[in-house]
């Protein structure tokens, strides 16, 4: 594979680049693989490249219904951190914090990774409680994670409204320097050129219809729409589709998905130099390279398919985004789409092996899948290769449910009073 | 009665535009009434006043009104100020009655743009089709749960929780100013 | 935003002011004190999570406040049948669907 | 006056009504009905913008929404500045103010446009590629860099100062787009008597009746007709006709979004007058009448100002009266651009030549050109232009390879045909079918109940459109319901010219192995040769293309370019273009301000504000506020020069020693009533409330069946068949919500009904040492003697001489207290008359963090933070409320799980601080070894934590891992600077025996 570079640019623009080869290729499936990977997003592909890359388990395909990287990957709203509560998380994240650091001279592929910085703001007591027990957590766990005041939080976010008058003034804010963005589509890419170039398949527009099964009812391969094909190792990294996946080894998920939605501005020239969370409002907002402010909404309150969702939550996000920044009234929106999440009891993922003898499973990331990529990734390659979990993902089993050791990222955040 | 002062959620002063005006009700006294079938015809005989069991309707009567709110439950209002609770506990048969007086205020909405700003922040269809005159439901105005009721083609009652009211107030009187730009 | 067809109010209403109350047909155990681990799980954490048609507790919780039920596409988003809460599930047959329509 | 390129006698603007406005900073002269584009074309300026990534020089190419190139800032004072406007839509009126975007230091001399000379280096998807070394680089030099040069126009600085209004409607048919379709189906729908609601994007209805010259319906000009048909509708009771309304998302079951263009059309607005209103209609049906949008040709060179489409060239001219230049060259593979030329030859300009790539255009087309005297070059190709801010010639030859001849021009009209709009079909999740014979997607399975009408159903030919819409009006009308008597309508129709032709993709000279700026996406500067590189780089779904040349993704939503940008894809990768799939069509469908969507939800209406009854009296005494959910509670009272740690030192001390007041009205309440009241409460708390008597009360724990504490509250016992239960502020809702849910589904046998009385009653609490001697007097004939009303009573009662109440002696205070709840409009009086009493007294009124301070110091928990919706009640030291001889309850399972039984489980514990003026930080970590290593094992954290001026000393609650089993154990907190080492201790710090409370 040819290397990416200033110079190799400059070396195709002399011949209008002519030469490039492609990214990746789309063979044909072979008979059978080592390992084949359901789900061809950035933690699907990046579980391809590491199990390459780590373990030097080559023979890898990976299978995609549609196009790689066209599900939540391609989908989300980009933003990176790592500041959370329990040990458990930050391990995950932190892990995944750790190797977005360097990724793209790692895959020769600029995901734009942007330490821009994911402040968090509080409006009441409680948020204030719940910020510095993170601050506080993550200190000590070596994550960084800082309180501001509200004049700081203006500071770093000029934009933003502190006024006192308000409808819910802000009370100050947490602030992970190293938290940010990335550009979605090039984890996608940056992988499956890294891990094509390792001899990894990636068969895209390739369903998966069943899952084969020995006499000892271990794994033997998938049936798909391009027909049988063996292996005794398969990961589940389907998202939103994991339940439908999972059922095809009789295995009955402890999942919900939704939709959930997100939109972008018209471009804008440079106004809004980070990444501000608001869990009171509901607000998730940045500004991209390409200058469109970037906004997250919220699920729908039904499961669902369809990739679509109702404009009263975006009217929802954007009334929390307008009081935050008041001058953005008159931004308009551009683009507006729907991705589907796929949700655990205790909003925290599923990474695991599981009943089933060579079936293994990572999902359940919700809303928050992207920033864990690489980490999720990683873990999981290491999980499937040894057939134990790496210190990082060891927590996230499966049977969590019935033992009631849960994660509750989202319980810890419970409304006060 | 006492002396004690009574301070009602919202001044009586009368806003929105020529379309639709937007009036605080005067003080009534209120139950939400929860029954099931074998209690409907002695409440209705101690109230004087037949509980409607058809969705969306309601009967009224000398100034008190049941409004259907779901299959087991009422809103009666009495704009007189009767003392609800006291004719309800002389019903034997099992049922709830529990004074709401001073939980719910109201909001009258009134003019030839009424449903205009309504529809300003609720979602129902308020043709006469759809919802004719003493057509009442719980519905949703905007981000807050109302009580909706129209008592004439062009006057509607609004319901809803004191502290909500003037939340109330500001969404009616923005939604009568647009009934009329 | 839904439109959402209330079998107590008889008609149909938006979205908003409903509330969704998570799969439908899964009874409380009677007996729920002297129940398994693994039946716990599969009663409160366990969900069919269908692509296809999804059978669904709804609540008119800004109507009538009642709960109900409701067979819904989960790819097209469609309603195929709401029914009082306390009814049997209806079969795919019933819905007028082949069985392998729910996919 | 109103600019050289006005034709006298074309258009349908008055000469007479003038309005200046500023593009730039320079004047212009425009007429009433002009768009910014139109007006400045009058004047000969062509140049309106730069492109997004080279910065090349651009001028409009449509006369609509459609527009890519021509955006513009527009502002009516600084706190009304909006960015990103199509010139081609935005109206003038007097004193507008206008300027360029995306250029420094001016749009004819833009610094930017550096980058089109280093065009070859910045190819498709080349920031991949690049910039990973130095690694630091990226972050302070090569994004910053590339964040500075993106972007279009420029945010606003100031809160907006308009306003915006929503109104939701329903109807039986709407229709979308009001040209000679829409109009048609209005008409035959409406006289049905069915409730019709008919919008279109423009300030007048017409469509494509605003250009077509030479079509007349039933004998008038095709405009006029629609005027007066729009007259007619608007006068129906049962239409509501909104022009400059555009419908931008097609949402689930017929739901379908508008925006409405108030007042930026207008000179003077009215203060009253909403900027914009947003319209959320459902449909009973949806009839689509939206047209078709004509593309461009693709081909070297094809983005200089100057170069426009030919119905936007005809729009001008037949509409504004505006000619395009004098000098106008022709480029086409469609008959469409013939009658531009054709309009364009008899308004007086000149036609060097039309050049068609076809070698045989249609007919008629033919005839009336030779007729007119104009060169028609079939089978030619225009192989490029030039000319720097304005096209100045085209260059035309049959092939890149062969003769060409240079004509000196100063316009450039094309088209490559149509393209049906077919976006809403699209939204509304219809699916579409290819129509290989015309290279066109057009609407296929419906998936909602809707209809297209006319061209964006691929319906081609003015009578064929009438008659389909005729016939839609009156089917959807019916369907929906309407059965008034109707006749059978129909329409004389009559045009010049039916057309033909059209083509996708890339012209000659444009194809591949050549380096030609052809461009597809002109907002994002995407050229034919970028869509092959692609391909070329292993691109093979339409949406990786898509994402890696960003075409189709700019503010115009590919309206011009996806077509042809599939096309060429098609080409490239050997396939068919319906093989290559389209991408999928999204809301809005034009650009929609946030303002529109958020319309009311602004200022005090962006959420409600809950406020007490007793809140102004709180506020007089001075009281600083708390946002608890939608709640504005009492935090704490300061008086003159006390910071908050001194008024809640004043505040405690107050309470403990005399007496206290504070405002407990947002505590949750519901009544449950009904026979079987107590039997339900059973099944939904831990405790057992059947043995409870009248006149008693309890703390009750609420748990989710997982076996984790949800709430908390203390419930009374008015009567047998009446409980008063309180729930805490926040979890007010839910927790009624839990109860119905279990109430109706899975005990639906019971006889209980719920209420919420939460704010049928204003609470307040009386604290401390003298509340008796301070309530007596207010109370009505009852005994509130510790005999009459023990500790953990409620009796209903009159107060303040007749008010109905409802009294309970409880405390969260750890005091002697009581609740006295009274209807919501009494609260105030009864707030006034107990505050003169607390006051003689020498009490005072306390807030929520007062509150907090009292119950820490008595080890009471508050639910949410002292838990965390993973904590048991045998882990908060609750075990106590657990019955044992219930067989069931919510979360009797869940607490049995292996982890909720397993040591090591956090549990709640007191701590002090070996130094006792340090406070700890609530939320602070706690560790048994202070000395280790990052990532250190913490073993719990401070849950609260406050001075208690009471003791002396801080105090503290904590969750930490057998806890329970650690009393005087000593635990560290290592902070940012040093460690502090506390002792953990019992929970409950003062009057551990309880002798304060049963007095």
């Amino acid at each position: 594979m040819r290397k990416f570079s200033a110079f190799a640019i400059a070396r195709e623009a002399m011949r209008q680049h002519k030469g490039w080869e492609a990214q990746w290729t789309s063979p044909e499936p072979r008979k059978d693989y080592d390992v084949i990977i359901i789900g061809a997003g950035g933690h699907g592909l990046g579980t391809a490249y590491y199990l390459a890359k780590e373990h030097g388990i080559t023979n890898v395909a990976v299978i995609e219904k549609g196009w790689l990287g066209g599900g939540n990957t391609g989908r989300n709203t980009t933003i990176i951190r790592s500041n959370y509560l329990y040990d458990e998380s930050a391990g995950i994240y932190g892990h995944a914090h750790r190797l977005w650091d360097g990724l793209s001279q790692d895959l020769n592929y600029n995901v734009m990774y942007s330490e821009r910085g994911v402040l968090m703001l509080a409006h009441n007591v409680h948020d204030v409680q719940s910020f510095k027990r993170h601050i506080h957590a993550n200190r000590l766990n070596g994550i960084p994670n800082e309180w501001l005041t509200p004049e700081q939080a203006k500071e770093f976010c000029p934009p933003l409204n502190i006024s006192k008058t308000s409808r819910y003034p802000i009370m100050g804010g947490a602030l992970q320097r190293t938290g940010g963005t990335a550009r979605h589509d090039a984890v996608a890419w940056g992988y499956a050129r890294a891990a094509n170039d390792r001899g990894v398949h990636i068969i895209q527009n390739c369903e998966v219809t069943g899952i084969t099964r020995g006499p000892n009812g271990e794994v033997t391969g998938v049936e798909t729409t391009k027909g049988h094909i063996g292996t005794k190792k398969i990961g589940v990294v389907a998202a939103g589709n994991t339940s439908v996946v999972m059922e095809m080894a009789g295995i009955r998920m402890p999942l919900t998905s939704y939709p959930l939605q997100a939109l972008v501005s018209e471009p804008l020239k440079p106004v809004f130099p980070c990444v501000v969370m608001s869990n009171t409002v509901h607000a998730y907002i940045s500004q991209s390279d390409k200058g469109e402010l970037v906004i997250g909404a919220g699920t729908d309150q039904y499961p669902s398919y369809s990739q679509t969702g109702g404009l009263h939550i975006i009217n929802h996000t954007l009334d929390a985004i307008c009081e935050l920044f008041p001058m953005f009234t008159r931004v308009k929106m551009m683009r507006s789409w729907g991705g589907i999440v796929d949700v655990t009891p205790d909003r925290s993922p599923i990474l695991s092996k599981t009943p089933v003898p060579g079936l293994f499973v990572n999902c359940g990331w919700g809303t928050g899948g992207f920033k864990a990529t690489p980490g999720s990734a990683h873990a999981f390659a290491h999980t499937i290769a040894r057939d134990e979990p790496h210190k990082a993902n060891a927590p996230f089993t499966l049977d969590r449910f019935r033992t009631g050791r849960l994660i509750d990222e989202a319980a810890a955040a419970a409304v006060a009073h | 009665m006492s002396e004690a002062i009574r301070t009602k959620p919202l001044p009586a002063t009368r806003t929105g535009s020529a379309a639709a005006s937007v009036t605080p009700a005067p003080e009534a006294s209120r139950i939400s009434l929860r029954a099931g079938e074998e209690a409907l015809a002695a409440l209705s005989s101690a109230l004087d006043l037949g509980l409607p069991t058809q969705p969306k309707t309601s009967e009224s009567k000398n100034g008190r009104m049941a409004l259907w709110l779901g299959p087991d439950e009422w809103l009666i209002i009495d704009q007189n100020g009767a003392d609800l609770m006291a004719l309800c506990a002389t019903v034997s048969a099992p049922h709830s009655a529990t004074d709401v007086s001073h939980r719910n205020t109201a909001i009258i909405i009134s003019g030839p743009g009424a449903a205009d700003a309504i529809n300003g922040g609720c979602p129902l269809d308020l043709s006469l089709k759809s919802f004719p005159v003493g057509a009442c439901t719980r519905t949703l105005l905007a981000k807050i749960e109302i009580v909706l009721y129209r008592s004439s083609e062009d006057t509607f009652r609004v319901e809803c929780w004191r502290s909500f009211a003037p939340y109330a107030l500001g969404m009616l009187a923005e939604g009568a100013m647009d009934a009329s730009a | 935003m839904l439109l959402i067809h209330c079998p107590y109010c008889q008609e149909e209403r938006p979205e908003t002011e409903f509330r969704h109350g998570g799969e439908a047909h899964i009874a409380r155990p009677t007996n729920i004190a002297d129940i398994s681990d693994e039946e716990f799980e599969a009663y409160f954490f366990i969900r069919s999570n269908e692509k296809g048609v999804t059978f669904e507790r709804w609540r008119h919780a800004h109507g009538c406040g009642r709960f109900f039920n409701a067979a819904r596409h989960t790819v097209t988003d469609k309603f195929i049948k709401v029914y009082k809460a306390g009814e049997p599930k209806p079969t795919l047959a019933e819905l007028g669907l082949e069985s392998g329509e729910s996919q | 006056m109103s600019g050289a390129y006005r034709i006298a006698g074309k258009g349908r603007l008055t000469p007479a009504r003038q309005a200046r406005f500023s593009f730039d900073g320079k004047f212009y002269t425009g007429l009433e009905g002009d768009t910014v584009a139109s007006a400045l074309l009058a004047h000969g300026v062509h140049l309106m913008g730069r492109s997004f990534k080279y910065h090349r020089p651009r001028g409009p190419i449509s006369a609509g929404s459609e527009e890519p190139n021509a955006l513009i800032n527009v502002a009516r004072d600084a706190t009304r500045e909006q960015p990103n406007v199509r010139a081609t839509v935005q109206e003038i009126f007097e004193g507008l103010k206008t300027n360029s975007q995306n250029r420094w230091p001016s749009l004819e001399y833009d610094i930017g446009a550096v980058n089109n000379l280093g065009a070859p280096f910045f190819s498709a998807g080349f920031y991949y590629k690049t910039f990973m070394w130095p690694k630091a680089a990226w972050k302070h030099v090569y994004e910053p860099f590339i964040r500075a040069a993106a972007g279009l126009g420029v945010a606003p600085k100031e809160a907006d100062t308009d306003h915006y209004a929503n109104r939701y409607a329903h109807c039986d048919v709407l229709i979308v787009g009001a040209g000679i379709a829409g109009l048609s189906a209005a008409l035959a729908a409406a006289q049905t008597g069915a409730s019709v609601i008919i919008c279109d994007e423009q300030p007048e209805v017409g469509g494509a009746l605003h250009y077509e010259a030479g079509t007349t319906v039933d004998g008038m000009p095709g405009f006029e007709w629609a005027q007066k048909t729009a007259q007619k509708l608007a006068a129906m009771d049962n239409v509501r006709l909104l022009t400059r309304t555009t419908a931008f998302g097609y949402y689930a079951q017929n739901f379908i979004s508008l925006t409405e263009r108030i007042t930026d059309h207008q000179a003077m607005v009215e203060k009253s007058a909403p900027r914009e209103r947003l319209w959320q209609v459902r449909a009973k049906r949806v009839i689509l009448a939206t047209g078709a949008i004509e593309r461009h040709m693709v081909f070297d060179g094809n983005d200089r100002p100057g170069i426009l489409l030919a119905s936007a060239a005809r729009t001008y001219l037949n509409h504004y009266g505006v000619a395009v230049g004098k000098k106008v060259g022709v480029y086409t593979a469609h008959d469409s651009a013939y009658e531009a030329a054709f309009d364009l030859k008899r308004a007086g300009v000149e036609i060097p030549a039309i050049v068609d790539t076809r070698e045989k255009p249609g007919d008629a087309v033919m005839a009336e050109a030779a007729a007119l005297g104009i060169k028609v070059l079939t089978g030619h190709a225009v192989i490029k232009t030039s000319g720097r801010l304005r096209v100045t010639s085209m260059t035309v030859g049959r092939s890149t390879k062969g003769t060409t001849t240079k004509y000196e021009i100063d316009a450039l009209i094309m088209s490559a045909g149509w393209t049906p709009s077919v976006h809403l079909f699209s939204q509304s999740r219809g699916k579409l079918t290819w129509d290989a014979d015309n290279a066109r997607f057009v609407p296929g399975t419906h998936a909602q109940d809707c209809l297209a009408v006319g061209a964006c159903n691929g319906t081609d030919g003015l009578a064929n459109t009438v008659e389909e819409a005729l016939g839609a009006g009156e089917l959807m009308a019916r369907a929906a319901g309407a059965a008034a008597d109707a006749e059978k309508l129909s329409l004389n129709t009559e045009t010049a010219f039916e057309w033909t032709g059209g083509m996708v993709g890339a012209s000659e000279g444009a194809g591949p192995d050549t380096v030609a700026k052809a461009f597809i996406d002109f907002q994002n500067d995407v050229c034919a040769k970028d869509i092959r590189l692609a391909v070329r780089e292993g691109m093979r779904s339409i949406e990786h293309i898509k994402r890696f040349t960003t075409n189709g993704m700019a503010s115009d939503q590919g309206k011009l370019s996806n077509m042809h940008g599939l096309a060429i894809a098609a080409e490239a990768l050997g396939k068919d273009i319906p093989e290559v799939g389209l991408t999928t069509f999204r809301a809005p469908y034009t650009p929609v301000t946030f303002g529109t969507i958020i319309n009311h939800a602004r200022g005090s209406l962006f959420d409600p504000t809950r406020k007490t009854p007793m809140h102004d009296q709180e506020a007089a005494l001075g009281a600083v506020f708390e946002d608890v959910g939608q709640w504005k509670r009492a935090w704490f009272f300061p008086r003159a020069g006390e910071d908050m740690h001194a008024a809640v030192n004043r505040e405690c001390k107050t309470v403990r020693e005399t007496v206290g007041m504070f405002d407990a009205s947002t505590l949750g309440k519901i009544e449950v009533v009904g026979p079987d009241a107590a039997k339900f409460l059973d099944l939904m708390y831990t405790n057992a409330w059947d043995s409870l008597k009248p006149g008693r009360a309890k703390y009750g724990i609420m748990l989710r069946e997982d076996g984790f504490i949800y709430d908390d509250g203390v419930v009374g016992r008015l009567a047998e068949d009446r409980f008063h239960v309180t729930t805490t502020t926040g979890g007010a809702p839910r927790v009624l919500q839990h109860m119905e849910d279990y109430l109706q589904t899975e005990f639906p046998h019971l006889k209980v009904w719920l209420t919420s009385t939460s704010e049928q009653w204003a609470t307040v609490a009386i604290q401390g040492p003298k509340a008796r001697e301070v309530i007596a007097p207010i109370v009505d004939d009852q005994d509130i003697s510790n005999e009459g009303l023990p500790f953990m009573s409620v009796v209903e009662c009159k107060v303040l001489g007749g008010v109905p109440a409802r009294l309970f002696r409880m405390t969260f205070a750890g005091e002697l207290g009581y609740e006295i709840n009274v209807p919501a409009d009494f609260g105030p009086a009864l707030w006034d008359a107990l505050y003169e009493r607390v006051e003689a007294a020498g009490g005072c009124a306390y807030g929520t963090e007062t509150m907090h301070v009292l119950r820490a110091e008595k080890g009471y928990i508050i639910v949410g933070q002292d838990t965390d919706g993973t904590v048991t009640p045998y882990d908060a030291g609750l075990g106590w409320t657990v019955s044992k001889k219930k067989t069931d309850f919510v979360g009797i399972r869940g607490l049995k799980r292996p982890d909720l039984v397993a040591e090591g489980r956090k549990q709640l514990v007191g701590l002090k601080t070996r130094n006792p003026k340090v406070v700890l930080e609530e939320g602070a970590q706690i560790v048994a070894d202070p000395n280790q290593a990052k990532p250190m094992t913490m073993i719990g954290h401070v849950t609260s934590s406050y001075w208690s001026e009471h003791l002396g000393s801080s105090i503290a609650l904590a969750v930490v891992v057998d806890g329970h089993k650690r009393k005087g154990e000593t635990l560290y907190i290592p902070m940012e600077k040093e460690t502090i080492a506390v002792e953990v201790t019992d929970t409950v710090f003062v009057d551990k025996e309880g002798s304060r409370i049963n007095v």
